[in-house]
C-alpha cells in the first residue's frame, strides 16, 4: 500500500505559483488552517482560490488574502474580510462570486464528471449575465458549468492511513465536494488513525480520493 | 417593544407547527425568539445542518458547530449535518418552509434587492439568491425605510437577487402580501394609518377589505 | 411535534391507483419489503415504479410487477426478473430504461430543485434518442431531466421519531436520493429509536424530508 | 489453465498498486483473484461502496452487504459506504482506474456493444454506459469469438453501450490496444499464430512491430 501519509512540508511541495486550489470550510469552520500557515510561508503567488468565502482578516482563506497570494477568488461571500474589498478596489485581486448552492453543485459537478447543471438561482439577476439559459418543462435555468482545481485542502476531524475522511459537525461544508474535484487532493487531518478504525459506514470522503493526508 | 422586536414578533406568528425555516442575519435571526413553547419549528443553517439552537454559553463553544455567519451556535436533539450540496439541495428542492430575509428593496413584482450597491464593497451574495429562489415561502422582515426613503418600491433599481419571489413583507408599520396583482397591505400596526403607510410606501398597494390590526 | 411513527397501514393508505412511486433499494437489499408485501396486498394498480431494478420475482419490486400492479418502470437494470421481460414482450408492461449513474442524478435533481444535469453518458448510444445535446468546452453531454414522484418508499435501518435515518451498509443505494424526491416520503426502519439516539454526524437522511415512518 | 483463467490472469496484470478497478459481472470478477500479494487494489461495487473483498462463508452472509448483482459479499478494512450518487460520482468523474467487462462486440473505433441484442429480452444498461464513458482505462475481457464468430469487429451493428470509449482488448488469444489508428496486436498467446487471430477478427489491425508473447 502506498504510503499517503506524509509532512506538511512534503504536502505543500506541491503547490505551485498560479495554482488553481480549492480550499474547504465555511468562515474557518473545517478549513485546513496549518495548510493556510505554511501556504503564507511557502509564499506561493498568483493564486486562484477556490472556496465558499474570503475568511477573516486572520484567519481561514483570508490569511492568503491579506499576505496578497491571491489573484483571483472566486467565492461566495467575502463581506467578513474588509481586505477582500479593499483589494478588489484596488484592481490587485479578481473576484467572481456566485452563490453559494451553485458553488456547491458547480464544484461536485466538477468532481462527478458532468457537464453542469440546471439551477433556477440567479435568474433575472446579474449572475445570469454570459451564460446559457435553458428552458425546461416551462421553467427557465441557467446552466452552470463545473469547477475543477489542481489542488484541494480540505479539513478533516479524522482521517485514517488510506485516506478516508470524517468531518465532525458543521466542518463538512464544501470539504466532501472540494475532496472530488481537484487533480491533487490533500487532506489535514487533526487525528489519523489506522485503516479500519473509522466505521465504513460512517466515511464521509472514501479515501480513493485523496492523495495525502496529513496529521495537523 | 422596540420596532425590530415587533417585527420579529409578527414574523414569528407565520411559522407553523413542523415549518422548516431558514432565518438570515440580524433582524431575522429574532424571530427564533418568540416560537411559542411546544411549536415544533426547525431551523435550517445554509453552513450545512437543520437543528439549529440558541448560542452556547460563554466558554461552551465549539470550534466545529458555528452559523452562517460564522458564529458559534448549538443543535437540539435529532440535528443533522450534511455538506454544502446537500444543504442547498434542501434550499432549492422546495424543502425549506419560509426563509426569513432582510431586504435594500422589494417591488410591486416581488423582486428583491438585498445584495449589492454598484460602486460599494460587495460582500457576495452568499446563500441568499438560492434560498429566495428556492424556500415555498419568502418573507421579507424588515424596517419599512431606510432613514426616511422608501424600501418598498415601484421598481427595484439596485442589482436583483431573484424576479418575482417574494410573498411577503413584514415591517413596523403591517403586513403587505405580494400577489400576482401586486402588493396588499393586510394588517395594519395601531400606530400608523394607512396614510402614515402610503407616506412611507412607493409602491401602489391595494388595503384589503378586511384590513386586519396587525398581530403582534 | 407532528407524530411522524404510524402503522403500516395508516402508510400505505396514501397510496392509490395510478400513483409514481419511488422504491428504493438495489436487487432488494435496501428495499422497505414489508411495504411491498403490503401493495400486493392492498392491490393498488396502474403504478408507475421508479427504482434501480425489477427485483427478483419473489423480492423488492418484482413482487409488484409480478402481481401485474405496475404499469411502467423506469429503472436501469430488470435482467434478475424474467416476468418483467415478458409482460414487456406481451405490452403489459412499459420499460424505461436508464443509465444507473444517470438515474441517480434525475432523482437527485428532481429531489435538489435542479432543471437536470449534462451527462457524458450514453452520447452515441440509443439513450441519447429524443433528448437535447448540449456542448460545454468541447464535449459532447446529454441534457437529462429531473425525476420526481408522488410517493417515495424508503427503507432505513435505524430512524428516529423525527424521520432521521441511517442506512446500514449497502442499503443506502437509492434511499437518500428518493427520500428527497417525492411529495410524500415514507420510510420503513428497522428499528425506530427516540430523538436523538442517532448521532447528528451519522444521519444520512435528515427528517425534514420523511413524512412517516413505520417500524418494519 | 482454462481460457477463462487465461484472460483474467493477464487483465490483472494491468492493475496497478493503487488502482481503483470496477469489475463487471462474470468472467471480469475472476481478475480479482489474480491480484498479486500485497498489490493494493480496491475494488469498487457499483451499489454503493469501495473495498470489496472475497464472498463470505456459507453462514456469514449479511443481507445489508451485496454487489451489484445482489450476491452476497463482504468488504475489506478501509471501505466506504455511499449513495448512488455518489457510486457514479467517482465512476463518472473518473476517479475509478480501470473497468473491466464483457463484450458481445467490439470494433475499430473503440465502440462497445454490451447491453442489447435487439429482439431479445433486454435486461437493461445497469452501470456499465457510466462506466465505460467514466473509467480511466476501459479493458475488454472476453473470449475472442463466440461460437466461432468474430465478436471484434469493423463496425459494431448491435445498439452501442458507448462509443469510441475502449482502450484495450483482452482476449485467450492476445492482447490488443484500441488506439487512434485503430487496433494493434499487442501480445499474442503463443497457442495462436497471428493467422489464427485474423482469421478470428472481423476488424483489421495491425501486428505491433514489437509484438510480445502474452504474459499468462
Amino acid at each position: 500500500m502506498r504510503n499517503k501519509v506524509v509532512t506538511i512540508e512534503e504536502a505543500m511541495h506541491h503547490i505551485k505559483d498560479g495554482m488553481t486550489i480549492m480550499i474547504g470550510g465555511f468562515m474557518a469552520a473545517g478549513t485546513p488552517e496549518k495548510f493556510m500557515d505554511a501556504l503564507v510561508k511557502k509564499g506561493v503567488k498568483d493564486l486562484t482560490i477556490i472556496g465558499n468565502d474570503g475568511g477573516w482578516p486572520n484567519k481561514g482563506i483570508g490569511k492568503l488574502v491579506c499576505n496578497k497570494q491571491v489573484k483571483k477568488l472566486i467565492a461566495s461571500h467575502v463581506g467578513l474580510n474588509p481586505e477582500v474589498g479593499s483589494q478588489m478596489n484596488s484592481g490587485e485581486l479578481e473576484t467572481e462570486l456566485v452563490p453559494q448552492g451553485t458553488l456547491a453543485e458547480r464544484i461536485r459537478a466538477g468532481g462527478n464528471g458532468l457537464g453542469g447543471i440546471l439551477t433556477p438561482t440567479g435568474v433575472g439577476t446579474i449572475v445570469e449575465e454570459g451564460k446559457e439559459k435553458i428552458t425546461v418543462d416551462g421553467k427557465v435555468y441557467i446552466l452552470e458549468k463545473p469547477l475543477k482545481a489542481d489542488i484541494a485542502l480540505v479539513g478533516a476531524s479524522i482521517g485514517d492511513k488510506k485516506g478516508n475522511l470524517y468531518y465532525n459537525k458543521a466542518t463538512k461544508n464544501f470539504n466532501p465536494l472540494m475532496a472530488t474535484a481537484a487533480e491533487l487532493v490533500i487532506a489535514g487531518a487533526e487525528k489519523i488513525v489506522e485503516v479500519g478504525e473509522i466505521d465504513s459506514n460512517d466515511v464521509m470522503t472514501p479515501g480513493l480520493f485523496v492523495d495525502y493526508i496529513v496529521e495537523v | 417593544m422596540n420596532v425590530k422586536e415587533i417585527i420579529a414578533k409578527r414574523v414569528a406568528k407565520e411559522l407553523k407547527d413542523g415549518d422548516v425555516v431558514n432565518l438570515g442575519i440580524g433582524l431575522p435571526t429574532m424571530v427564533a425568539n418568540y416560537i411559542p413553547e411546544g411549536m415544533d419549528v426547525t431551523f435550517q443553517s445554509e453552513n450545512g445542518f437543520v437543528g439549529l439552537g440558541q448560542a452556547p454559553e460563554e466558554g461552551q463553544e465549539d470550534k466545529d458547530l458555528v452559523n452562517a455567519g460564522g458564529q458559534p451556535v448549538t443543535v437540539v436533539p435529532g440535528a443533522a449535518f450534511f455538506d454544502s450540496s446537500v444543504s442547498f439541495g434542501i434550499i432549492r428542492g422546495g424543502h425549506v418552509d419560509a426563509t426569513v430575509l432582510g431586504a435594500l428593496q422589494v417591488d410591486e413584482k416581488g423582486n428583491l434587492a438585498n445584495w449589492m450597491v454598484p460602486g460599494k464593497m460587495v460582500p457576495g451574495m452568499g446563500g441568499a439568491m438560492d434560498l429566495v429562489v428556492g424556500a415555498k415561502k419568502v418573507i421579507i422582515s424588515m424596517t419599512h425605510t431606510q432613514k426616511g426613503k422608501p424600501k418598498i418600491l415601484k421598481v427595484c433599481n439596485l442589482p436583483l437577487t431573484a424576479a418575482g419571489q417574494v410573498n411577503m413583507i413584514i415591517t413596523e408599520m403591517g403586513v403587505m402580501q405580494v400577489t400576482d396583482k401586486g402588493i396588499v397591505l393586510t394588517e395594519l400596526n395601531p400606530e400608523y394609518t394607512v396614510e402614515d403607510v402610503k407616506n412611507a410606501t412607493e409602491a401602489v398597494f391595494v388595503v384589503a377589505e378586511d384590513l386586519k390590526e396587525m398581530e403582534i
